[in-house]
């Protein structure tokens, strides 16, 4: 009976000596971690609403950027980012966060929308599991930027705001590069951030306009 | 205890003889995944490095109290512990890497090579040699990862490291971006490796 | 900070609540008691079934080379399993050759230890042990060669070997080397007294180990070795012998005559002993000894660079003359041919020449 | 937790993500074990047996245990040792009392307890957010999935051994690999057919 004992014990001992390890690790970095993802949140707000756009602009500039020029409000079950001009008080522009199903997981984004919600200011994804190199590629630049100045109107039928076409095929200005490669992904984001942003015309948008 | 082979030939085993992907045929799954990006394929190789060198270090220096029956659970315990560790360092220190490399960082603990290690090497050799050991293996994995994405990142995005390194008009392999590059492009490795040094018996050597 | 606490003590109660399930099933469903493993019908082992073949002879020391652990992927771990093995299992079909499965070669790491089991290892993988030994006498044979007795201090038995075979001495590290060296080394003592090994090393400049040993090592030191390796040994069988030796060569020829002298084998045998001069001449009163005591053993020593002017009325030149002059066409003999590599190339042509079958000559090649 | 029905779910993971042939998991046994159809057929089996339960196994551990006492970072740890030890048990028990089940599946288990797929698909499991219901139909898909594409390929090895006489070097791993490739580039063709995370 003490050999099973013994591995009883010796298992409880050895679990307790690297849970604790990993705990003291996420201990020493949870507060890094924390402070990354609010970092990342708000320097996307901040670029989908147009006000730093550059990559490389210091961290505490970002945080403080963001005091000064955004504040958040909640509308329906969402939370909505008002942005506001040098000034401190006319509006530059809406933020609000958009997801739905990619092809390997879930996939989060923020879209910038102007004052009147009649064109695009910005949009990022910025929280994925798709494949790194493919799908992963939808948070680069070069794939977001090509959703700035889309014009925005509530969907009626079946005629969608914008469309993913393979790269080099895109003629109307809402017919946008889908990435090459990854057809699951971008169909993916084609059909979510259509139906987020119908839903945010049609829902949201109506009770920020009373607000005002 | 086997005859020891010396610090030297331990480390050059993994590192070419023996090579853990190519010879052994272990480790393949997390290397097709991430070696479409050079970026990816380093940091998921200094990832494996630190993990099978402490789990063999590790394993090793317990070899002796664990008890028998529980030992494929302890590995696994002491493997999926760095390798959270490895996830939570990249996470705090490098956030946009730990985004593009996504889940593929928590299957390092499913990675054949640190298990083989640790079952076949570290299990019943003094710490030194299994920290070495597993140092020469996962080197020996990071050059055919390095290898690959070198083939892979140039033709499916035309840039290494992100710099542009085809000429403006080379049209992009999308298909070496995708599962079936991979294959194939470990496929021909394999194949090489086979063709040159088919694996001779090595030869004992006495003064 | 106490909801750290109550996780981590939550995690460690599942790992034990597994461990405990694990040993459970260990005790009632997988103890199939005691299993004996009878290794080439030399060595038995008693274990606990239950577990891999692999898994099993690693647990009593002897070492079968694996690189995946037991994954069934690298199939480095060929054993041949006589009786107790069951049916050739799906895992193991992949890797084995069709002549493999006929002569029984299985995958040690799939094959499982239920019953007693007789299995056949290549002898250098369960024979071989680490032996802490003492330096007990430094005796100056020639200019060049020194004999060094070694007392074994653990373990007690000492060492059983074959007469012929050879041991890995390992030096400490010192002014010379920046770590622990090995070289191997044939024994010369007779394999009846397994207390104590006697060797022959030759100095060789430049060598580590043969440096340490000439001006370093002294009586009284303790080191570690480890045996005995290799498949030059000493044959039974009816024929008459013929043992060929230069320099440091003689040292397992010599064990092979000790052999032959204890067991009052009444073999016909001849060695062929050459050196370049008197002086590299070594253990001759014992071997003209041994020719007085063995009717049936004669003795023809060789001097290959002597100085004409010398009063040696041996024979001259080299050992592979004396085959060439007197060894008769279509001889029958077991050939044992040990020293430095091109000696014993060219001695091997001379004897095909003379008809001698290729697997009657073992030869030990020194580099 | 995502709304897709597990049908659609199950369909999935065997053909548009393979969790193979797309997510490229559980390859190691996979070159070595599909040299012959005999064995790949038993590999298969046990694989699906062992990656629906675990998945299950999981999912259960997940939100009743881990979720609860706010243990989601400990989620890597609890699965890889669920796994170890169920695949151990599993293992024991049927070497125990269903010799001839043992023969066909139980000695492929301790070649799979710590398998990329096993763990990969309580990984995405656990990312995707499926209840109950759909990690079952993930679990047992994706394991039909890993045996469809070990089926085929160690039918064309057969076949290869039997008739072609390949280049030098290019036996085993090498040719394995290229009619993997070729084959996970057929599963392409389906990707188009259902959207699923």
């Amino acid at each position: 009976m003490i050999k099973q004992l013994r591995s009883v014990v010796y298992m409880f001992l050895i679990s307790l000596f690297f849970a604790s390890l990993v705990s003291a690790v996420m201990f020493l970095n949870e507060k890094k971690i924390a402070s990354n993802q609010a970092l990342k949140l708000q320097r996307i707000i901040l670029k989908v609403l147009d006000i730093a756009a550059e990559k490389n602009t210091a961290d505490d500039q970002i945080s403080r950027l963001f005091m000064e020029r955004v504040k958040d409000i909640r509308v329906g079950d969402r939370i909505l980012y008002v942005g506001y001009k040098e000034d401190g008080h006319t509006i530059l522009g809406y933020a609000f966060p958009v997801g739905g199903p990619g092809f390997w997981g879930p996939i989060q984004g923020m879209v910038g929308v102007d004052p009147d919600a009649t064109k695009v200011l910005g949009i990022a994804f910025y929280k994925h599991t798709e494949t790194p190199g493919l799908g992963g590629r939808i948070t680069e630049d070069w794939f977001s930027s090509q959703f700035n100045g889309l014009r925005l109107f509530p969907i009626e039928g079946d005629q969608k705001i914008f469309y993913l076409k393979p790269a080099g095929t895109t003629g109307a200005p809402n017919e946008l590069d889908a990435i090459t490669g990854a057809t699951n992904t971008s169909s993916a984001v084609e059909t979510f951030l259509n139906d987020e942003l119908d839903y945010f015309l049609k829902e949201l948008w109506t009770t920020v306009e009373e607000r005002e | 205890m086997p005859n020891l082979p010396s610090k030297k030939e331990i480390f050059l085993t993994g590192l070419w003889k023996d090579n853990p992907v190519l010879r052994q045929v272990l480790g393949i799954c997390s290397t097709l995944a991430v070696t479409n990006l050079m970026v990816n394929t380093l940091v998921m190789d200094a990832g494996l490095i630190f993990t099978v060198c402490l789990s063999s270090l590790t394993v090793s220096l317990l070899r002796k109290y664990t008890p028998m029956r529980i030992r494929m659970m302890v590995q696994t315990l002491i493997i999926a512990s760095y390798v959270i560790i490895v996830d939570i360092l990249i996470k705090a220190h490098m956030p946009d890497i730990s985004e593009a490399l996504g889940p593929y960082v928590a299957l390092i603990i499913t990675n054949c090579i640190i298990m083989g290690r640790c079952e076949a090497f570290a299990r019943n050799n003094p710490p030194l040699a299994s920290f070495l050991d597993g140092l020469g293996m996962s080197l020996g994995y990071s050059l055919v990862l390095i290898a690959i994405a070198f083939i892979r990142e140039p033709l499916g995005f035309g840039t290494l490291l992100g710099i542009r390194v085809m000429p403006e008009n080379f049209v992009q392999w999308t298909i070496m971006i995708m599962a079936p590059g991979a294959f194939f492009t470990l496929g021909i490795l394999a194949w090489i490796t086979k063709y040159f040094l088919p694996n001779a018996k090595n030869s004992e050597e006495r003064t | 900070m106490s909801q750290l606490i109550f996780s981590i003590l939550i995690i460690s109660g599942i790992g034990a609540l597994f461990a405990l399930l694990l040993e459970l099933a260990d005790a009632f469903i997988a103890n199939y008691g005691e299993c004996r493993i009878s290794i080439n019908r030399e060595k038995e082992l008693v274990v606990q079934g239950g577990n891999s073949l692999l898994f099993s002879l690693m647990e009593e020391g002897i070492f079968i080379p694996s690189a995946c652990g037991g994954k069934g992927t690298c199939a480095y771990c060929k054993v041949k399993v006589l009786e107790g093995g069951g049916p050739i299992l799906p895992t193991e079909t992949p890797y084995l050759t069709e002549e493999e499965q006929a002569k029984n070669v299985r995958l040690s790491c799939q094959v499982k230890v239920r019953n007693d089991l007789v299995i056949e290892l290549p002898a250098e993988l369960f024979l071989i042990e680490e032996f802490k030994v003492k330096v007990d006498r430094i005796v100056d044979l020639t200019p060049f060669i020194k004999g060094v007795t070694l007392g074994i201090l653990s373990p007690e038995e000492g060492i059983s070997f074959k007469p012929g075979q050879y041991i890995q001495l390992e030096i400490p590290k010192y002014k010379l080397s920046k770590e622990p060296e090995y070289r191997a080394f044939s024994m010369a003592s007779s394999s009846k007294g397994p207390q104590s090994v006697e060797l022959y090393i030759g100095l060789v400049e430049k060598g580590l180990v043969s440096t340490y040993v000439h001006e370093y090592l002294k009586e009284g030191e303790e080191l570690i070795m480890r045996g005995p390796f290799g498949d030059f040994y000493f044959r039974d069988s009816e024929r008459d012998i013929l043992l060929v030796a230069t320099g440091t060569g003689l040292a397992p020829i010599l064990s092979i005559l000790r052999h032959i002298r204890s067991e009052q084998i009444q073999r016909k045998t001849t060695l062929f002993f050459g050196t370049r001069i008197r002086e590299d001449m070594y253990c001759v009163e014992e071997l003209k000894e041994m020719e007085k005591q063995l009717p049936a053993f004669t003795f023809i020593p060789t001097l290959s660079r002597e100085a004409e002017s010398s009063q040696w009325e041996g024979k001259r030149g080299r050992v592979t003359d004396l085959i060439e002059d007197l060894v008769p066409e279509g001889a029958d003999y077991d050939v044992y041919i040990c020293g430095n590599s091109d000696m014993v190339d060219s001695c091997m042509d001379r004897l095909l020449e003379k008809g001698i079958p290729e697997d009657q000559i073992y030869f030990d090649k020194f580099s | 937790m995502t709304p897709i029905n597990p049908l659609t779910l199950f369909l999935a993971a065997i053909f548009t993500n393979n969790i193979l042939l797309t997510n490229f998991l559980g390859l190691c046994p996979f070159l070595s074990i599909s040299r012959e159809r005999k064995s790949a057929m038993g590999m298969g089996a046990a694989v699906v047996f062992v990656m629906a339960s675990t998945t299950v196994l999981n999912n259960w551990i997940y939100y009743k245990i881990l979720l609860p006492f706010g243990l989601e970072h400990f989620r890597y740890i609890v699965f890889i040792v669920v796994i170890a030890a169920f695949v151990q048990l599993v293992e024991m028990t049927v070497e125990r009392f269903f010799p001839a089940l043992y023969f066909v599946l139980g000695i492929f288990l301790p070649l799979i307890t710590v398998n990329c797929a096993i763990f990969g698909a309580s990984l995405f499991m656990v990312i995707r957010g499926y209840d109950l219901v759909q990690s079952i139909a993930y679990g047992a898909g994706s394991g039909i999935g890993w045996w469809l594409a070990i089926m085929v390929v160690s039918a064309i090895r057969e076949k290869l051994q039997k008739s072609a006489t390949l280049p030098k070097g290019l036996e085993g791993p090498a040719i394995t690999l290229i009619i993997t490739g070729l084959l996970s580039l057929a599963f392409l063709a389906f990707s188009g057919m259902i959207r699923v995370q």
